[in-house]
């Protein structure tokens, strides 16, 4: 009979199951088992980390901003999701290739990212906000799951290709119910291809707390499928980067797919569209606050004496201009003529197409004499 | 009557079934204390509990299965599926299972199961929400396929659905999920018309113009800028595109002998080829001019800020009436 | 990071790591865990078991031979799962509802099937091959996994009705890569659905071996969803029954939904329209021949001094005379007149139909006249 | 020329494009050592090894999705679908990625997947083994759809298909797997006549005859038996359902006046549909009579024992032919 499980009684205790490097109030922790991979990471890295933490966070208010304002559609907050997004996506090698969901803002920054590249979608522009091969991340996924398998694909060509590159799959805790996400699993494990695993369990999925979909630390599903798992503080943007290293080490050296579950938490709403008063728990919001990636890393390096006022004006300087080149990216942009709809539909010439297009281009310019 | 709105009248719907039948059980996701992402199940969750108004795990394959489950036992489950483009990952649940397990039973296991589908575009949403699938099911045989336009349609067509022995399929356009309209909340169904009755929404004499869903209502606007120019549409609300109501349909192109058929979803193998062909096939001799589509165009549902041009709106109608009509069009090149 | 799995590097090994009550030449081993739920067995009980496994294999080669007669489309013959089949089944109660897939002749034969109800579907005639309500089976699953989600949800009707039943899941181990296997332990362990899953591993799925799903052992994955596991040697019928008794008191009593990965073997071809002898490996029928499940319960009786030559006789007579029934059935099948293809594909009329069907009546009808 | 089965000749096809291609690699269920359930890989595992020709998990939602990958780095996947039934599990990545991602991501990633369906009935199969799912994806923009009907189309059009940047979707009409007929083994690919051609498989002069798959084999007998009575059938294989080549049909309407279209799949919304409504818009003023359409009944595929009864045969194909003409048929009741 199987061993005995401990449900997740109470998420707000959840994260004590994880791998942590900092604690909440910036104490270094010791953890055998991750720190070997940060061994190098100095103070200026560090320093760096919270840079590209407070950017990004930044570039979301921004995201918000422009919704608002009628600049967007819509847009999903990252907001508390800094650490696990820049701590796992810093671990990358330029060659890797990431498939993110739609709350990957922090990946695709720290893929490079241009200004327009965190609206274009967003803003209704096209349907991926970047050119896929730029910034080696595929489009933004908004079918939930659906990623994990291309993800799997892609590495699977990595290996068949030899390649010294991994691919990347990034999902929330609700995408782990999908059918798809637990296929990934089962090919990757199968193929053993290159690939890691990165939930970000941010404890909702849109209005539903992740106990809906599991009550059982989500990052103990992968080892039944004969993939090695890590559970992190997804908070702690050190643990995140070892973590990930771990991962993309084990990958990398041809053992096979590993998986991350990131604790973290999603301190906005679901999206601009959404309401979390209607569904989330008094309090919820304060104690996760208490766990802000950014105040912890803040926390550590002052105490440390490596963080000046000097810097983090410095940083501020930079997130402001990232949010100003983005929104001047975003009111720029200029929206393509009527015919761009039958663009690119097919590579190759489609009979049936031209004839719709041909016909609509007459129609549009029947209207052309009219005042 | 009561006035509401579309999404009210439809939360009014369920909340009614519910009453009438304890086996009437809502799966999906968001449902519970959200009331979904439209907001729709409101309240139902307060009033009827966990039992009845269940959040699902994000699985859609998981919602339409278990639902086949719960019909096996003897319930009624009525299902949301958060958005359009997200029923796909259900498609072989509902395809070769819900569509078909009452005839591979030989009528010992019924599935009366509905699966509500906010629905279509015209809302400036990201990709994947702004879908037209109906094609999908009225193609799929075991299925009956509602579409709604209305607030009062829709609270009487819900409840017809969710009593019905048949799995149904339930567009809901979500575009008008903000429109007002009367409704008589206390119309016993037994009175109702049937759920599979067209509509006509506006008689006229000149063409046949049929349609369903939020389509509609720019029907109905272009039925009006016509007879400003002294041509009379016949404006008809197929209601159910499975089956169609080809008596109602060929009642009104015997009469007009001219028709367009128009909706959001891509032509190819659509509804509207689907109503051509069988028009054409019952009413050849009283057509005096072939029939047109004003459709989306065959491509992916474009971004947000080129819908425009892929909706069929009240100008391209006009078009089409006009090439019906033999009037000056964007293909005769004169005139427009 | 996760506990070291260990692979399953030899299949003809895996039984090890199994739970099992008797050794294949029969010998009775202790199980602590299992010997509870089988305290009660006597003799005349286990020789009910060895002739529910000697009437099964006669009637599963009454199909064999039926197909090949062309008197069946198809056959999928259980030969070899005889134990797990009928341990499990056995284990019900009648108000229990079973979903099986279409090799679970077994099943529906403990469940008091009538002889027709083996042939009517791979004979062509129906669509469901018996009255699910009669037999509480649902119709033969042809599609992958798709029933696994139909116990899970039939299982949740069994808890809001507050019934003392439970539904059951047969699947093979092909199946376990499906999403929707994976979404049905998510959705059941949601809702601590009364549901029991019994994963029959004959290590083949058509030619793939259950290694291309899996190199670990399939049981090992439930736990992760947070549901209790067993993975029992699925060629004792003893060690089924009991696990099978474990899971359903451990569903029956509030606990939520078990799993049962039962290792066995498929002794013949996928189907009758399967060659196997272009891709399983010399030797492995040979070695799956000496765990065959009804020699070892014919040797532990024989041991015991509770199994003569007069109660195989005994069992041998009402085998044949089973085989004789269902051929009998067969033979005497009336297939429905052409018109029947318009029946019950709705449960109310629909008038897109009645056209066809009375179209398609006038076009038969025009033949009527002619010679 | 070789004669050689339609089923080899789709073999050599798949053997030709990975000698010509080595980013050809081959996706799916039993395909390796087995050489798939109809044995169409027959010998590739051997010739090519297992990362070209891979067995994957039993799971097709897995397979194409994990195709979706393989394309981003580069491959050209060429997936089997073990039987048309089991297409629908991956319904969502073929209709909301495959058949998406070109347009979404303005032609930076491309996704040349060729996605081959064992297809169709008459085979006295067990349910969901006999399906006919093509307008499902006739109906889906940014796919291709082809069906072929004979050994040297099928070696061609298999080629071309995975030499084709755009996805398609390729049905392979099982029944015909064992018939045999002449291939150029050796035609170069740059001579042949486009994938989207349809083939006039005969001419005639009375009907046109307009179907695909295994259905061109009926249609030919039914124009040998219509000759027999003095009607002149002209048979059109479409080859192609998306697009659908119709200057090649209007040609032919204009010449006729007369269309019957045949198909095994349903009806509703099915690909006759849409042929009819096309050919009504293009060439209503050539009609002589409505176009009818030969389709399977809008039932799920029946049990093997009445399949016959769904299946369009010789004699409903007459019948049709006899209704187009008005000639004495099954609905005017004399005669027939
Ligand atoms: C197939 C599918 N079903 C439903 C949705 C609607 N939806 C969008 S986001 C979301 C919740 C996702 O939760 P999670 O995976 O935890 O990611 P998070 O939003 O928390 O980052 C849902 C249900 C969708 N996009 N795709
Ligand atoms: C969705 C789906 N895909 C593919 C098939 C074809 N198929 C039928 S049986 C089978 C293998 C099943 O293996 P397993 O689950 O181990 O069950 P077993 O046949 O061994 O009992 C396959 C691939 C199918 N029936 N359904
Ligand atoms: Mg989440
Ligand atoms: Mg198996």
């Amino acid at each position: 009979m199987s061993p005995q499980i401990t449900p997740i009684a109470d998420t707000a205790q959840d994260l004590e199951l994880s791998e942590r490097l900092l604690a909440p109030d910036g104490t270094r922790l010791a953890d055998p088992r991750l720190d070997a991979y940060v061994a190098d990471v100095n103070a200026a890295q560090l320093r760096d980390l919270l840079r590209d933490m407070i950017v990004l966070r930044r570039i979301d208010a921004e995201g918000v901003a422009l919704q608002r304002q009628g600049q967007l559609g819509l847009w999903a907050p990252c907001q508390g999701q800094e650490a696990t997004q820049i701590g796992t996506a810093r671990a990358l090698a330029p060659a890797d290739y990431v498939f993110p969901s739609y709350r990957e803002t922090g990946v695709v920054y720290a893929r490079g990212a241009q200004p327009g590249d965190y609206v274009r979608m967003w803003r209704g522009e096209e349907g991926s906000a970047y050119d896929p091969s730029a910034l080696r991340v595929a489009p933004f996924q908004i079918i939930i799951g659906a990623q994990t398998l291309h993800a799997v694909g892609y590495a699977l060509g990595i290996l068949h290709d030899g390649a010294d590159e991994v691919a990347v799959a990034y999902f929330g805790d609700g995408a782990t119910s999908q059918g798809d996400v637990n296929e990934a699993m089962i090919f990757a494990a199968s193929y053993q291809a290159p690939v890691v695993f990165v939930c970000q369990n941010n404890h909702w999925a849109i209005s539903e707390p992740v106990s809906v979909q599991s009550q059982f630390p989500i990052a103990g599903r992968a080892p039944g499928f004969g993939i090695p798992s890590m559970r992190v503080d997804g908070n702690d943007v050190l643990a995140c980067l070892a973590a990930m290293r771990w991962a993309l080490d084990h990958a990398r050296s041809g053992k096979g797919p590993a998986y991350i579950e990131a604790v973290t938490y999603r301190m906005g709403p679901h999206t601009t569209a959404d309401d979390p008063t209607r569904y989330r728990p008094e309090g919820e919001l304060e104690a996760w606050r208490r766990r802000d990636p950014i105040t912890r890393l803040d926390a550590y390096l002052r105490a440390a004496g490596e963080l000046t006022d000097e810097h983090l004006a410095e940083i501020q300087a930079a997130a402001d201009l990232a949010a100003k080149e983005m929104r001047a990216a975003c009111l720029g942009m200029v929206t393509r003529p009527p015919l761009a709809v039958f663009d690119r539909v097919y590579a190759e010439p489609h009979t049936g197409l031209e004839r719709q297009r041909d016909e609509y281009a007459a129609y549009l310019a029947s209207f052309e004499g009219e005042a | 009557m009561t006035e509401l709105t579309l999404g009210k009248a439809l939360g009014a719907g369920l909340r009614r079934a519910m009453l009438d039948d304890e086996k009437v059980v809502l799966l999906g996701e968001d449902i519970g204390k959200l009331g979904g992402v439209f907001r729709i199940t409101d309240g139902l969750l307060d009033e009827f509990g966990p039992r009845r108004v269940i959040d699902t795990p994000l699985a859609e394959s998981g919602i339409v299965g278990t639902a086949v489950g719960l019909a096996f036992r003897g319930y009624r489950p009525v299902i949301e599926i958060q958005f359009d483009g997200f029923v796909y990952p259900a498609f072989d649940q509902i395809v070769s299972q819900v569509a078909k397990l009452h005839y591979r039973t030989q009528g010992r296991v019924k599935m009366p199961i509905t699966i509500r589908i906010p629905w279509a575009g015209g809302i400036g949403a990201a990709e994947h929400h702004s879908e037209s699938p109906e094609a999908y099911f009225v193609h799929t045989a075991g299925l009956r396929v509602i579409a709604v336009s209305n607030p009062e349609d829709a609270y009487r067509a819900l409840r017809q659905a969710i009593a019905c022995d048949d799995p149904v399929v339930f567009f809901e356009p979500k575009r008008l999920y903000h429109h007002k309209g009367e409704v008589d909340l206390d119309a016993p169904l037994a009175d109702a018309p049937p759920m599979g009755l067209a509509r006509v929404a506006r008689s006229g004499t000149d063409v046949t113009l049929l349609t369903y869903g939020a389509m509609v209502g720019t029907a109905l606007q272009a039925a009006e800028a016509a007879a400003d120019e002294g041509i009379s549409l016949e404006v008809i609300d197929l209601r159910s595109l499975s089956p169609v109501d080809y008596d109602s349909v060929a009642a009104s192109v015997r009469k007009t002998g001219r028709v367009v058929v128009a909706h959001e979803a891509s032509r190819e193998a659509g509804v509207a080829a689907e109503v051509i062909a069988s028009i054409t096939e019952r009413c050849f001799e009283y057509l005096e001019s072939a029939p047109l589509r004003v459709t989306g165009h065959d491509i992916p549902y474009p971004p947000a800020k080129l819908e425009k041009y892929h909706l069929p709106d009240l100008d391209r109608i006009l078009d089409a009436v006009d090439r019906v009509l033999d009037r000056p069009n964007s293909l005769t090149g004169a005139d427009a």
